[in-house]
């Protein structure tokens, strides 16, 4: 056991640390830290800047722009990121389509997306959520129909985060309705978002605010060529894409920093003491939460999830929620009016999506406990 | 002690809710109205029914029962804020002219009227003190006010040249900027610069007045947020009966039952507090002090339980209830606002608190 | 609506009050209010006490000592007494085997017993649990067999509370074990505790006291004219009695007194102002749970039970132990030895018995909210 | 930051589970130690297997992982209050003498030292105040003191004369009044009358040195508490498993076995929290009040988690849990014992508090 980092991670968190906070522009960051409304071309400056750097994809194989960091060093550079206000990179492209095109595609489809997809000029929207499916992915409708060179692509996905923006959309189709099991019969098929029939329609969520929406496939044809990897494998591709995001699943970085926000703002407004116990309370579940997260880190061997990711998706979420309370509440009367509230309120996701908080229980009752 | 309504009671929920339903008849008409300015609609026909003028003619308990029908539906129309609290705020300090000229107007929907007591930085106090009145004018600034854009008349709090606080009113123009509020209503900064106005009633302190006023408001605003987690739990039970995943509705999974059977234990025990701080304030006993207790307890009933029933209700919708075109989040945010509009939790443990240490076992029928 | 009792009913609550604060001996509300040990003795002076006035049993019908209350005036009356220090009339006599006596026994059965279970002359024990079968109460296995004029009983019964000091012991039996449900084919039987074959062992709980034993039961042979009702139909009689019991189940009127107690505790010891918003909070929570208690006993019409019944048992047993742990957290570092942190550790069993918590969210979601 | 243990560091933790799971085999065998003083039967093994002198001759680390092992079958012996504590402030401040003629005694099991520290109606203050020490003599009164009769050796904590707060040695008879505490062990209030002491290492006020003696014994008792919440939960996973109802086994039902998730999430933050505390203590750039935040952060969590494990691990067993013959109500009573020998969760808080104003994220590898 021993407390400080190596002198290796050490001086790599400095180097993070020193990047993040003098490299990113300053207007992204000062938005991200005092709860601005952040903006594409923000979340695009921000990625290229990290991009020319080479920190925008590390957990990506070296020779398409990854380095061959070790988990506690991925933790690092996303803990750093975060405390200084950084956006991190689009989770679509890095975490999600990146990973799986860089492990699963064609050298050719490798070729043509990845450069592109590390550096944002391709703004990926992720294509998997289906209205009547819920936590019940695998139950998916929207089918693909080979026509030639072609797949006829129909139905509809729903809660595509950000999908106003996107250029391409990767998405899981039924290419087998007759496969005896649900999960078989499913294809990763990348598309463009221009295509003819494709249609996007937002979805207005309670904070009044438009991040996510629906997608509409009406005979939607897309190239073969677009496939990645076999036909009727995109099971395995979805699941291998849903267990990759790993870290930062806790966002312990971004509650962090939240806090400290707040002490700020209980002490301008003179209520410092009568919130101090909160804060101690908050402040004491984040360290927790922090070392968990350095434990899952430093404990992960490969790219098998750690069994206590389900621990960081509830607790971590709770926090930012609690957290995001707290500001609600320095607010008093103001918070009707408040951003803050806005903020609160759309965090009610965070124990929703990426497998609620009732499918992480369930995990850990059913995997690690084996009840 | 007795829980009961009589039938003319009855008659009156029955008559409220036809009405509010039928304006409000579904999750997309409210958000039409909210759309458009002032963002309410069904105004002119509560006045037509006199449920404006409920506070006037009637008991704190016909003000509730009203007050809970609307929420059911979260009518965002301002009852509590300018029948409840201005309306009630009138009546009880005006003078005789002062009442004859708006009281009628207030309960016939001519003339809204709003009280202006929170100030910026300040949590929820009675007493005013960055808006001051000398010289027969107002200065300094006023936020949040609620529908301060819409209302014909502001009751605005003061703070004396000679300590203490009155009520001042304000006809016609003030500098006001209107932001849409988290639940989809109306709310400003009013900025007084030498704004002529005259105080309501006789003068002098009126701090009193002000807070048994909110006290009153409070104990409207806990049966309007009762509605609302009702409409809030019924929802999401409906909801757990019928959405399938994984082939089966969501009530075969006992973990959400169970969620959903808390839920139910809160709503009781809030209704319990609620209901019995408006008996309270409509007995003629009831003593300013007694008023407040209640008030307090009931507000504190109401965080807890708004907060628990609203959050989870989305939590056990999933991801439609995180949607502005499905019922539920607006609830939620409507819970939400009513808490930091009538004080949160830590407001009221320490007015509780105050007292706490008095007296033995707390009756609340004593 | 109406805030204030009606003139009979304050009335009312005044004669208990003063009866209950004059009447009843002093030592035992002083045991009783300052959390010591209680006896048997007292237990047995309390009760006849009560019954003396005729205010043991006012449940039971009019002819065996039962007065013709309002479910506010048992209300009231249950609620002075815990108020006043004041132990309730012992529970299995007054609110279960009485009860079935006098809805289902015959005269005979009735004249023999009923007199002397409201005077606490017999002290009467439950047997319905057993081992095996926890909250699933039918799936008992203790058998009664016809042998000329008498049952032979064999089999084991627990958690039967004070039951060292029972006179005799009231048992749920299998008469018929070819019965095509287990609800079916059991029989309600009344024990002489010192018929042979019929010893009672002790079980030490975790605070270290002795309050529930284990029963056994080895070719115990009981006279027929000890069934209560009729053969095989004791399911419905052992419905009866678990239904019954609406009054007091919340224990709001003794965490009241406690509450109470606790704030002069704090007061003691200097530390009123640190406990003021958690005294706070439970008070407001009690003054919930009252006034949910008088709700139910106003709505309640004839012996159907109130379905929020379940929300005063749930609710009422948290309370129960978040001010006993009040109670422990102001003793500080003696809360290693206190006697408070005993009682804390054994009121973990009010949100156990009579239907665990679990088992009363089931209800509410199966009967209240139709999930 | 490494959480991981070397390969010694794991044969200690077999060698200690083995030592004390041979000694405390069942639940029942260790009612049986409790049930005679003094309480405990391992000591002498633990002193052959040199786990007495481990605060002595290893690292924090070393201590953590035997004080886990030992919660893990909650064993009665006094290893952290007379050990890690007592044993701990002897070779923090003792003179050369005195350290020679006490600790390998200590480490052998021959003397056993115990600090009495609390005094009635105090919370967890390092600074002593109703027992003084003057002229040579301690007068005052001590409770309660964990094993006091049992013990060879009684460090006294006591005020000054000139201010501030002293340890003194007091060897053999003292009035003594035991009582089991409601973890099965033994705790008494010691009276002083005049009682000849000699203090222990170069005088003056050692306040400090408490604290931190203290502190290193809250973090031990963290490892103790971690233990015993692993085995309640393992106990009542178990449980679920096996147990029928209605015909099924517990973990049929879907609402007990996500309570069971909830207590697994909160043992491994509890557990991080607590690693990272020895962690903190074992590293010798760390200064008193780092060692003291780190210990709070502990504490925090361990009441916390403590209560919310040992309570649910009864709940989720039902009457079988209530039980003295069955383990996890041993378990509960002894985190509860944990919680209040520590110092609880508010005095934690408000502990943090003080400096918690003082910096902007926390970090806890800075």
């Amino acid at each position: 056991m021993r407390l400080q980092l190596s002198a290796e991670d050490q001086a790599f968190r400095e180097e993070m640390r020193e990047f993040f906070t003098t490299q990113v522009p300053q207007d992204i960051r000062d938005t991200m830290i005092n709860h601005g409304e952040i903006t594409r071309d923000q979340i695009v400056r921000s990625q290229q800047a990290l991009n020319a750097a080479g920190l925008a994809v590390p957990g990506w194989p070296v020779e398409w722009g990854g380095k061959d960091w070790t988990q506690l060093q991925r933790h690092i550079w996303h803990e750093e990121m975060q405390l200084a206000g950084v956006i991190p990179p689009l989770a679509f492209n890095a975490s999600m389509v990146g990973p799986v095109i860089a492990t699963f595609g064609s050298q050719e489809i490798k070729e043509r997306f990845l450069p592109a997809t590390a550096n944002l000029d391709i703004w990926w929207s992720q294509g998997f959520s289906e209205p009547d499916a819920g936590s019940d992915l695998a139950g998916l409708r929207t089918t693909a129909v080979r026509d030639g060179d072609h797949y006829v692509v129909n139905g509809q996905k729903t809660w595509t985060t950000l999908g106003q923006y996107g250029d391409w959309i990767f998405c899981l189709v039924r290419t087998d309705p007759d496969a005896p099991k649900k999960q078989m019969g499913i294809s990763f098929l990348l598309i463009d978002m221009k295509t003819e029939g494709l249609t996007v329609r937002p979805i207005e969520l309670i904070d009044g605010g438009h991040e996510v929406n629906e997608v509409f496939f009406d005979n939607v044809r897309v190239p073969v060529e677009n496939l990645v990897g076999e036909e009727n494998k995109g099971w395995t591709y979805a699941k291998f894409l849903l267990g990759n995001e790993r870290v930062g699943i806790a966002q312990v970085g971004a509650s962090q920093r939240n806090l400290a926000t707040a002490k700020d703002k209980a002490k301008e407004m003179g209520v410092f003491d009568q919130y101090a116990s909160r804060i101690v309370d908050l402040e004491n579940q984040l360290n927790a939460l922090e070392l968990t997260a350095l434990r899952v880190a430093a404990g992960s061997a490969g790219d098998k999830p750690h069994p206590a990711s389900s621990v960081l998706k509830i607790k971590g979420s709770q926090l930012t929620q609690a957290v995001s309370d707290l500001f609600v509440d320095l607010e008093g009367p103001a918070a009707i009016t408040s951003r803050e509230t806005r903020i609160f309120l759309n965090n009610r996701k965070v124990s929703i999506y990426g497998g609620s908080n009732e499918i992480q229980r369930q995990i850990i009752a059913g995997t690690i406990l084996g009840l | 002690m007795d829980f009961t309504i009589d039938s003319e009671q009855k008659a009156l929920v029955k008559a409220v809710r036809g009405l509010i339903t039928n304006v409000y008849d579904s999750s997309e008409t409210r958000r039409e109205a909210t759309a458009t300015d002032p963002g309410f609609t069904a105004w002119e026909k509560l006045a037509e029914m006199g449920v404006l003028s409920l506070p006037f003619e009637a008991s704190p308990v016909e003000v509730s029962l009203a007050a809970e029908e609307l929420g059911k539906v979260i009518a965002p129309d301002p009852f509590v804020e300018a029948i409840v609290l201005a309306g009630g705020l009138i009546d009880a300090l005006g003078t005789d002219e002062q009442k004859k000229q708006y009281v009628d107007a207030v309960a016939g929907g001519e003339i809204l009227p709003i009280l202006a007591w929170m100030e910026p930085g300040r949590r929820w106090s009675a007493d005013a003190s960055s808006v001051t009145f000398a010289d027969g004018v107002l200065n300094g600034v006023k936020a949040p006010v609620v529908q301060a854009e819409r209302a014909d008349l502001l009751l605005v709090t003061a703070a004396l040249p000679e300590g203490g606080t009155g009520v001042f009113l304000v006809e016609g123009a003030t500098a006001v900027e209107t932001t849409i509020t988290n639940d989809g209503g109306r709310a400003a900064t009013v900025t007084f610069g030498d704004t002529p106005a005259v105080q309501l009633g006789e003068g002098g302190d009126q701090t009193a007045a002000i807070e048994s006023a909110l006290d009153r408001a409070r104990i409207a605003y806990a049966h309007e947020a009762l509605g609302a987690m009702e409409t809030a739990l019924t929802t999401t039970v409906g909801y757990l009966k019928t959405r399938k995943q994984f082939g089966v509705t969501l009530n075969t999974f006992q973990a959400l039952n169970h969620r959903a059977a808390d839920m139910y234990v809160t709503l009781e025990l809030a209704r319990s507090t609620i209901m019995w701080a408006t008996i309270v304030a409509a007995d003629e006993d009831t003593t300013p002090e007694q008023l407040a207790t209640a008030a307090s307890h009931a507000a504190l009933q109401t965080s807890v339980a708004g907060k628990h029933i609203g959050l989870d209700a989305i939590q056990l919708h999933g991801g439609i209830g995180m949607t502005a075109e499905y019922s539920v989040g607006h609830y939620a945010s409507r819970l939400i606002a009513i808490e930091h509009l009538i004080g949160d939790a830590d407001f009221h443990r320490a007015r509780l608190a105050a007292t706490v240490g008095d007296h033995d076992v707390f009756d609340p029928i004593g």
